[in-house]
């Protein structure tokens, strides 16, 4: 056998457990009450109601979403070309404060990002089987973000048609990239992170693709679906190495997330700057991926379901654990503040004392940092609460707070650090211009855009996996 | 009803799977390859002068010392490309009335300068000191090879990055007498003589990039 | 497994079938009859369906091995050789060669190359991209990918013992039974 | 590099040669005289400056075509590509040049009308940096920041390019034939209708010339004007005795200084000298401290280098220095009378801290007599120069500390009362012809005496000036004038040395220099400058070979014992105790009051179209690209105005919008303004800048007047630009300071903890031949600034512009950082740091580079490749110091090709998208080092110098190598009162400071 946990190897006792649970109310696993697909379902009605949405037109609603997004990603194509036209000065970034919506926005996607991928591997690798219908959705969505956070670093540089020299590659020069910054480390860690989460998704759409292929009204999509599935038959020969190449990849993926946000922590973390010298970074920043991932998945998943009528698989019930663990993660961020602001206070040390009490919370910024606090301590605790838990209008309002405060945190982390830190001769403001803004909303565009394109040309779920699971339940 | 793609089909989408796949690196390849190449360097390339100085009469058959025209190589940066006098210096004797030369004539005596072309053209964040290298034993052929067989000058040395550290990493490979700095054809006299030299002159060569970038 | 190299004009027997127990149950039956080139469609992996069709261990892990562990010799080698041996510069008076601060990459690109070789290594076992196969000959055979369980049986061509194929497998309670001749190449 | 002479084969001018006195026909003077229609002049007046189309002879080398195409080289673009680039040698060489190696020429410019030696750095022709003398009595070696941005005012793009008549273009041919005309008629009266209003000037040959013109012309006049002049100082000195004296005053002698409203440290002429000779009293080091107090209305460098500091309004500074005159007689024995104190320590009952200051001080200056100095001054009135001379005559340190001269300049009436006499003249049609070589008296007289008007009244007015400024549309002829850069001509310091000025560059523009347009009276304008000068010149040398004599007099730029010997005139006690009783105040002056300054950087506004100097941060302020009306905290509460509102001041009628800045240490109830701003002529960068204080000056209140009133205009804000803008250290221990009773006490106290080796994992890295480091005396250091224009003419460093600067991107390598202690409202003191790049042993920057652009040499350098850096940022993030300065846009990009003239060959001209910072010069130690090793020595002090140590007045800044332990800085840096700033991280700078000593007088705690 191999190595890695099979789930198909012990399908029986989950059966078990579903007829136990069948008794009782039809469809329902687990000892939870809600179900995870609600109602009598064959492979072929499931395949019917998750890829129609594929061949039916686009409705205005689509529309009425796709064009604004389109124009933002004009508007971020716009930026980008007046960026590049001037230089960083377009920016607000100024002398104390080098680094500011850039590299916000960047860490704030790649956070993001973080829940597709966490939700596809990890859970798969715990058994979860309530991941199946949405980790699809999450693994686009993360495709999705950690686009957008590329885009950052690779243009905020000062002269990014040299950004090549962070590559090793046999220069003429006789000079290498400096491994000792973790600025490389990031090239490393976020083009990993890209291919491997671009190939984790691809592979669980194949056979959905094959499906599409099959069911394909005209000749033409039949055409470009069955390119796009390589051929493939669900053949057992193929299903026989498919499986362990995908527990594979979850495998390699769960470290791989890790290990992208404690990168991204390290640009800070390995620096002098107090408010960013700090060895609780890492488990805090993956921590807040996660948070913010999952609220992000949530603020998506709430109306996809509904505009693509997938309510029968993405059931309350996924939304509810989908909170638990924001109210989970969202402790250990909380945890993270707190011990900064500890440590400050009893390590004695002035330059960060200042930062913490007088600099971030009576500062120019203390708006964003108490902003900050009240999105990513206050609003989780109410989950608590099974009623806000299942509550869709409460629980998109918070998701959507919380993305809001985790950009805070980033922001209060970059820029109140940069603006005061050792000499006060150098302490400076800081503030954004039109076209930082206009980027920031320009990515939202894009990977709005991207996701709407991803929700009509391809399968919001993974539908095999759903068909999978559907049958289990009926044993 | 047949299949939807005819057999063909599996081999040519693997074959552009394949070559999808090896388009990038192919292209660094190449890319690679061209930088070192005399096309990216602009080695070999016989740089056209205003008027038709030919090195290899003036130093081949002649035999006058670079440092007759190059004047300033051994206490300033730069060589020097010679002022317009010294060209007169001979040719107000010689082929004084030749119509090879009516353009420096014209240009002396309405004193206005010879537009030479560069042929060894650093990057202007690149400062190159004469003096120091001559000074320590590093020849004239070194660098800009054997001017008495060019009949235009052309640049021999790739002069990139990489190829000075090299020098300046192991320097005896190519030090020799100063008494010999502007011969273009000593041969060193036994093997040890680089690291003798060094010693000599003591020589230390540095990669700091202050040396050369500032 | 004989369908790795295609010989010329084999024929394809296909039947479907109503659940994934019969198919099973089929797949053995068929195999007990002495038929090596048996395959399974299914728009979901099988459970047992591997052990049905005695199919080896897959070999992706290895794969998978060896991919990380180039990635990690290589990326540690050049790490090492850029910084430490090529052109070691004093930079903030670190260490030219400093484990822990080359860890980050080492690990990374051991994934990057580990997670390549597992798409390629299945792409390859796989035999994909592969748009066209003999199956797909079959209209009703669509249904593979999205509700139906086939079975599908190679032989050579004779066509004595593809009828009789088809008529066990009918007994065995496979509808759409049919036969492909596979194209030339 | 390091030697500042010309080599001993000859001092030939580097580009003019020996010039012939009849200009031969290349140069265009004639050239537009051959062509004399004005349209044609308009077409010259369009096309670029010779120089920047097409190069004037051996000027285009490899380092300017360098210069042109940096951008696109930086852009990555000449990496590989081969431009068409092309080489233009000399026809004859110049034989004292060797093209690539700079050459070094002495001259001089005026201030005042007293010169400051210059060396100036000249490459194939071009000047590119101007530093010290060191030989020059007033310079020492150092140089202001305005003397230093002399390069960068020669390449300005603005400068006049024309003569006009009327505006139109004319030739200067013409302009010479009508004058000749005109100056027959005036023949007939003798000159009576002929008038000159003159910039104060001490060149022998210039008064050589306008002596001659008093003899040919017998009624004419000469008034001469300054609108910031030193007319009260003579005023002073005449009062004292009786005839106008140039007061000395040896700082190296001066063991406790009062200074009345005396900016003496200013960086500009004698500040110079006065700055190294304090400085050198400061270091405890090396002997007994002096002791400074400060009596002064507005906050300046010298007010922040104070023992113990007071300020009083402008009004009320004469009443002190009564009431210090009477406690010095109280405490000693002479003519002064106590009662003089008497009549104003009423006045001041209800400031007790004022009396105890006055007894503390007196008791001071009397145990030091011989030491004791007492000055007042410019802006103060002669009766208290007067007092202060009266003091000191009475302790006694007249003839020791404090001495007196024959005026260097006969000028010494520089104040509006002449000027008011001559506009009378004008207004009454008197003055037929007026020839103006005064610096732009439209704007610079007071508001009372309208220059503009009267001079409608002069047919014949001819102005000469660098600019065609405010004064110029008022005037028939304007002659543009040469730069003291590229005119001959001759100055005496304040002592009395005489300089002769060699130029650097032929005129760029048909300039016209002062000694020709005087000679033009003379009908000797067509000899031209050289040839007078000389002539003059050879008349005054004794016999003997007169041309070995010249070039050793331009080889040194002093003449050797030209000074005037120091002399002690009798005081005359008689008149002047009736004339100090006078100081007493009438009244108790509640009202607000308005006082003037002289701006530190654009002077009187002759400065103003400088972008290095409009971008300097003001010493005190740190404002750049304004002048404000500085109010202190407490008025500021009281008007409630906050700094950016707008403030309209009136003055007797007259009213001036002005934004507020408040600054601490100020005196209460004062309103401080800069002249020089506000700017209306032509030139493009002064325009518009700040606002023009002198609409509210007055003929007999030059400097500071009552009864001012302030509104603020409502709703209306005006953005400054400052470079700072957190005032205190918050504690940190940052900038040391300590009293010199704790410093003899336990020198280490206050450093110990900020000194040797941190505990690391890391082991040091080896230096083992040359080890660079510098150290920072702050208690030397008096923020003057000069340094940093010094820093930005040596390594290209951009100019940005208020809109950057306002948004934090000023591009200075060196910063001067100012710390006020104590509450803001009433700051005990001011602390001065100069900031640059520390080059960290362990440099936090470096390890987070991601292509190593910015790395360590083997000699422990900071370095900062530009052509490798790709613009992360994240190494000016990761600097504790905040040292490193990012070009956010193509600051260098639309440089004008006249501009790019003033560039530094041996730098590289940053592009956009690159970090850069303080480099120590690294280009100059290159230069040594081959230099050296050329000549197979080590490197020593003498061999190298940044720019920074080079400029700075009181040599506060010390670089060389740490492993010479014969090196200066490696003593300093053994100093009990060295520390380094930020040690407990760890990054073991190389940049050290020393602490600063104070020297309270311990009567006052």
């Amino acid at each position: 056998m191999s190595p890695v946990h099979d789930p198909a190897s012990d399908s029986d006792t989950h059966a078990a457990a579903a007829v136990a649970g069948a008794a009782t109310a039809p469809a329902q696993v687990d000892l939870e009450g809600a179900p995870l697909i609600i109602g009598e379902h064959t492979s072929e009605s499931l395949n019917k109601s998750l890829l129609d949405h594929v061949w039916r037109k686009a409705g205005p609603g689509w529309w009425a979403l796709f064009l604004p997004s389109l124009a933002g990603s004009g508007l971020l194509l716009t930026c980008i070309v007046l960026l590049e036209w001037r230089g960083v000065g377009v920016w607000g970034n100024n002398q104390p404060v080098g680094w500011a919506f850039d590299i916000i926005n960047f860490v704030w996607w790649i956070g993001i990002g973080h829940a597709g991928t966490l939700i596809s591997a990890i859970l798969l690798l715990f058994q979860q089987k309530w991941r199946t219908s949405i980790n699809r959705f999450a693994e686009a969505m993360t495709l999705f973000a950690v686009l957008c956070a590329a885009l950052y670093p690779t243009l905020h540089t000062g002269r990014p048609w040299f950004d090549y020299w962070l590559l090793p590659y046999p220069s003429t020069l006789g000079v290498g990239p400096n491994f000792k910054s973790p600025l490389v480390w990031d090239v490393f860690a976020i083009s990993t992170y890209l291919t491997v989460s671009f190939l984790f998704w691809y592979v669980g759409l194949i056979p959905d693709l094959a499906a599409l292929r099959d069911s394909s009204p005209t000749r033409r999509k039949r055409i470009v679906y069955g390119l796009l599935s390589l051929g493939w038959r669900g053949s057992g020969r193929h299903w026989h190495n498919y499986k362990i190449a995908y527990l594979l990849l979850a495998g390699l993926s769960t470290p791989l997330v890790v290990s992208v946000h404690t990168i991204v922590s390290f640009d800070f973390a390995t620096g002098v700057i107090p408010g960013w010298h700090t060895t609780v970074f890492p488990p805090y920043f993956v921590a807040g991926a996660v948070f913010s991932g999952f609220a992000m998945v949530v603020t998506l998943a709430v109306p996809a379901r509904k505009f693509l009528g997938l309510r029968h698989v993405i059931t309350d019930r996924h939304l509810e654990n989908m909170n638990k663990v924001i109210l989970a993660t969202g402790l250990i961020v909380a945890y993270g503040y707190l011990m900064e602001h500890f440590v400050a206070w009893y390590g004695g040390n002035e330059y960060e004392q200042h930062l913490f009490f007088s600099n971030r919370a009576a500062g120019p910024f203390h708006r964003v940092y108490f902003l900050m606090l009240f999105c990513n301590v206050v609003i989780p605790q109410l989950f608590w609460f099974k009623r806000a838990r299942t509550s869709i209008a409460w629980m998109w309002i918070a998701s959507i707070l919380i993305n809001v405060g985790m950009w805070c945190e980033r922001f209060i982390i970059i820029v109140t650090s940069l603006q005061q830190d050792f000499l006060p001769s150098s302490w400076d403001a800081y503030s954004p211009t039109w076209v930082d803004w206009g980027m920031y909303i320009g990515t939202l565009g894009f990977f709005c855009t991207l996701f709407l394109l991803f929700l009509k040309f391809l399968p919001a779920v993974a539908v095999s996996e759903v068909k999978e699971l559907n049958q289990e339940l009926k044993h | 009803m047949p299949a939807l793609f005819p057999r063909w089909t599996n081999t040519v989408s693997r074959l552009t799977a394949g070559l999808l796949l090896a388009t990038p690196a192919l292209g660094i390849a190449a890319l690679m390859i061209y930088v070192r190449s005399p096309f990216a360097t602009g080695q070999f390339t016989p740089t056209e002068q205003p008027i038709e100085f030919d090195h290899r009469h003036h130093v081949g058959d002649e035999g006058i010392d670079c440092r007759y025209c190059h004047a300033t190589v051994e206490r300033s940066p730069y060589a020097g490309v010679p002022p317009t006098g010294t060209c007169m210096n001979c040719h107000s004797q010689v082929w004084n009335k030749s119509p090879l030369l009516a353009y420096v004539r014209e240009q002396y005596f309405s004193d206005r300068p010879i537009p030479w072309a560069r042929v060894h053209n650093l990057p202007d964040f690149v400062y190159f000191n004469h003096s120091i290298h001559v000074n320590k034993g590093v020849g004239c052929v070194t660098c800009h090879g054997r001017v008495d067989q060019m009949p235009a000058v052309q640049q021999v040395e790739p002069l990139t990055m990489k190829w000075c550290l090299d020098c300046h990493r192991a320097p005896e490979e190519h030090l020799r007498p100063l008494e010999q700095i502007t011969s273009v054809t000593y041969v060193r006299q036994s093997e040890d003589e680089g690291l003798r030299l060094k010693q000599q002159y003591r020589v230390h060569t540095r990669t700091s990039c202050t040396t050369c970038h500032r | 497994m004989s369908h790795r190299a295609p010989k010329p004009r084999k024929l394809w027997t296909v039947a479907e079938f109503a659940s994934a127990e019969a198919l099973l149950a089929a797949v053995r039956a068929v195999r007990e009859r002495g038929h090596q080139d048996v395959d399974t469609y299914s728009p979901y992996p099988l459970h047992h369906g591997s052990e049905a069709l005695g199919l080896k261990k897959s070999r992706v892990p290895m794969i998978a091995g060896f991919g990380a562990l180039a990635g990690v010799t290589i990326a540690y080698g050049f790490m090492y050789y850029i910084n430490a041996v090529d052109f070691p510069i004093n930079v903030g008076n670190r260490l030219p060669h400093p484990p822990p601060m080359f860890v980050p990459i080492t690990f990374e690109l051991g994934v990057l190359l580990s997670a390549l070789s597992i798409f390629f290594g299945l792409m390859f076992l796989s035999r994909l991209p592969q748009p066209y196969h003999p199956v797909f000959d079959h209209e009703a055979f669509r249904t593979a990918s999205t509700h139906g369980f086939w079975i599908s049986v190679a032989g050579a061509p004779a066509s004595s013992d593809t009828e009789r194929l088809e008529t066990d497998l009918k007994a065995l309670g496979g509808t759409n039974v049919a036969t492909m001749r596979e194209e030339t190449p | 590099m390091s030697d500042h002479r010309a080599p001993e084969d000859g001092f030939k001018l580097p580009v003019l040669g020996n010039q012939d006195p009849d200009p031969g026909p290349e140069y265009w003077r004639s050239a537009e005289e051959r062509a004399g229609t004005p349209g044609y002049l308009e077409a010259l007046s369009q096309e670029f400056p010779p120089g920047a189309d097409l190069p004037p002879e051996g000027f285009a080398r490899r380092e300017f075509l360098a210069l042109l195409g940096a951008t696109a080289a930086l852009a990555g673009a000449a990496c590989n590509t081969k431009p068409a680039e092309r080489i233009l040698p000399y026809t004859r060489t110049p034989p004292e040049l060797t093209p690539g190696n700079p050459l070094h020429y002495a001259t001089a410019v005026q201030r005042d009308g007293l010169a400051t030696g210059l060396l100036v750095t000249s490459w194939e022709g071009r000047p590119t940096k101007v530093e010290g003398n060191d030989e020059h009595p007033t310079s020492l070696g150092a140089a202001g920041p305005q003397d230093l941005a002399l390069t960068m005012q020669l390449y300005d793009p603005s400068r006049a390019r024309l003569l006009r008549r009327r505006g139109t273009p004319a030739a200067l041919r013409t302009f010479l034939l009508t004058l000749a005309e005109e100056l027959k008629e005036h023949d007939a009266d003798g000159g009576a209708r002929l008038r000159f209003l003159v910039e104060p000037t001490s060149s022998p040959t210039v008064l050589w010339l306008r002596d001659r013109i008093a003899d040919r012309f017998p009624n004419s006049k000469v008034v001469a004007f300054a609108s910031a002049g030193r007319e009260n100082v003579y005023g002073g000195t005449a009062l004292a005795f009786g005839k106008p004296y140039e007061p000395r005053y040896d700082f190296s002698r001066a063991d406790v200084i009062v200074s009345l409203d005396a900016d003496f440290l200013r960086p500009e002429g004698e500040g110079l000298r006065h700055a190294r000779q304090f400085a050198d009293r400061r270091d405890p080091e090396k002997g007994p401290l002096n002791r400074l107090y400060v009596v002064e209305s507005l906050l300046s460098i010298t007010g922040g280098m104070a023992d113990h500091r007071l300020a009083l309004k402008p009004t009320e500074i004469g009443a002190f220095a009564l009431l210090l005159a009477g406690e010095v007689a109280q405490v000693t024995q002479s003519p002064l009378e106590a009662e003089l104190g008497a009549r104003v320590s009423a006045y001041f009952a209800d400031r007790p801290e004022v009396l105890k200051l006055a007894r503390a001080a007196a008791k001071d200056l009397s145990r030091n007599r011989a030491g004791a100095v007492v000055l007042a001054g410019r802006a103060q009135p002669p009766l208290v120069h007067l007092a202060a001379h009266a003091i000191n005559a009475a302790l006694g340190s007249h003839g020791r500390a404090v001495s007196f001269m024959e005026p260097a300049t006969p000028d010494v009436k520089t104040g509006p009362r002449a000027l008011a006499e001559l506009v009378a003249e004008m207004h009454a049609g008197k003055v037929h012809t007026l020839c103006i070589t005064a610096r732009n008296p439209v704007y610079g007289a007071p508001a009372d005496v309208d220059v503009a008007a009267a001079l409608e009244k002069v047919p014949n007015a001819v102005y000469h000036s660098l600019h065609e400024d405010e004064t110029a549309p008022h005037c028939a002829w304007f002659v543009p004038a040469t730069h003291p850069l590229e005119s001959w001509g001759d100055a005496r310091a304040a002592d009395g040395t005489i300089t002769i000025g060699q130029p650097l560059v032929s005129p760029l523009f048909s300039g016209v220099s002062e000694i020709e347009l005087f000679a033009a009276f003379l009908f000797e304008a067509d000899r031209g400058a050289y040839e007078l000068l000389r002539e003059y010149w050879r008349n005054q040398a004794p016999a003997v070979d007169f041309e070995a004599q010249w070039e050793r007099w331009l080889a040194h730029g002093v003449l050797p014992d030209s000074a005037n010997d120091p002399q002690t005139p009798p005081f005359e006690w008689g008149k002047a105790l009736g004339a100090i009783a006078l100081l007493a105040p009438a009244k108790k002056g509640g009202e607000l009051e308005l006082a003037f300054q002289a701006d530190v950087k654009v002077g009187d506004g002759r400065f103003a179209n400088v972008p290095w100097l409009q971008e300097l941060p003001d010493p005190v302020t740190k404002l750049t690209w304004d002048n404000a009306a500085l109010v202190s905290p407490r008025t500021a509460a009281r008007l409630q105005v906050g700094t950016g509102d707008v403030l309209r001041l009136t003055l007797r009628g007259r009213s001036v919008d002005a934004p507020a800045m408040v600054v601490p240490g100020q005196a209460d109830g004062v309103v401080g303004v800069a002249l020089g701003y506000g700017r209306q002529g032509s030139e493009p960068v002064a325009r518009g800048v700040g606002f023009n204080a002198g609409l509210l000056r007055f003929g007999e209140a030059p400097w500071f007047a009552s009864g001012l009133r302030v509104e603020r205009v409502a709703f209306e804000k005006h953005p400054l630009a400052t470079t700072q803008q957190h005032w205190v250290t918050e504690g940190r221990p940052i900038a040391l300071d300590q009293s010199a009773a704790e410093y003899r006490e336990h020198p280490e106290e206050k450093t110990e903890s900020h000194k040797g080796p941190e505990p690391s994992l890391q082991k040091p890295v080896e230096y083992p031949e040359y080890k660079w480091g510098m150290a920072v005396d702050i208690s030397r250091c008096t923020g003057c600034s000069a340094c940093v224009t010094a820093c930005q003419s040596e390594n290209n460093v951009p100019v940005v512009g208020k809109e950057q600067v306002f948004r934090s991107r000023e591009m200075h390598w060196l910063r001067i950082d100012r710390y006020f202690q104590g509450p803001l409202d009433s700051p005990s003191s001011m602390v001065t740091q100069p900031m640059l790049c520390q080059h960290c042993e362990a440099a936090p920057c470096e390890y987070v580079c991601p292509v190593n652009a910015t790395v360590h040499s083997d000699e422990g350098l900071n370095e900062m490749v530009y052509n490798r850096c790709v613009g992360t940022r994240y190494c000016q993030n990761n600097c504790p110091y905040k040292v490193r300065r990012f070009n956010f846009l193509h600051f260098t990009g639309d440089l004008d090709p006249l501009e790019r003239m003033g560039m530094n060959p041996d730098v590289t001209v940053r592009a956009r998208g690159v970090m850069e910072k303080c480099t120590y010069c690294v280009q100059r130690i290159e230069r040594a080092r081959i230099q050296t090793r050329l000549d197979g020595r080590p490197i020593k002090d003498a061999d190298l110098k940044t720019a920074c140590q080079q400029a700075c007045p009181t040599t506060a800044i010390v670089f060389g190598n740490l492993n010479d332990p014969e090196s200066a800085v490696s003593k300093l840096h053994a100093r009990p009162r060295r520390y380094d700033v930020l040690h407990e991280l760890g990054t073991r700078p190389r940049t050290t400071y020393l602490a600063r000593i104070r020297n309270p007088n311990p009567e006052l705690g």
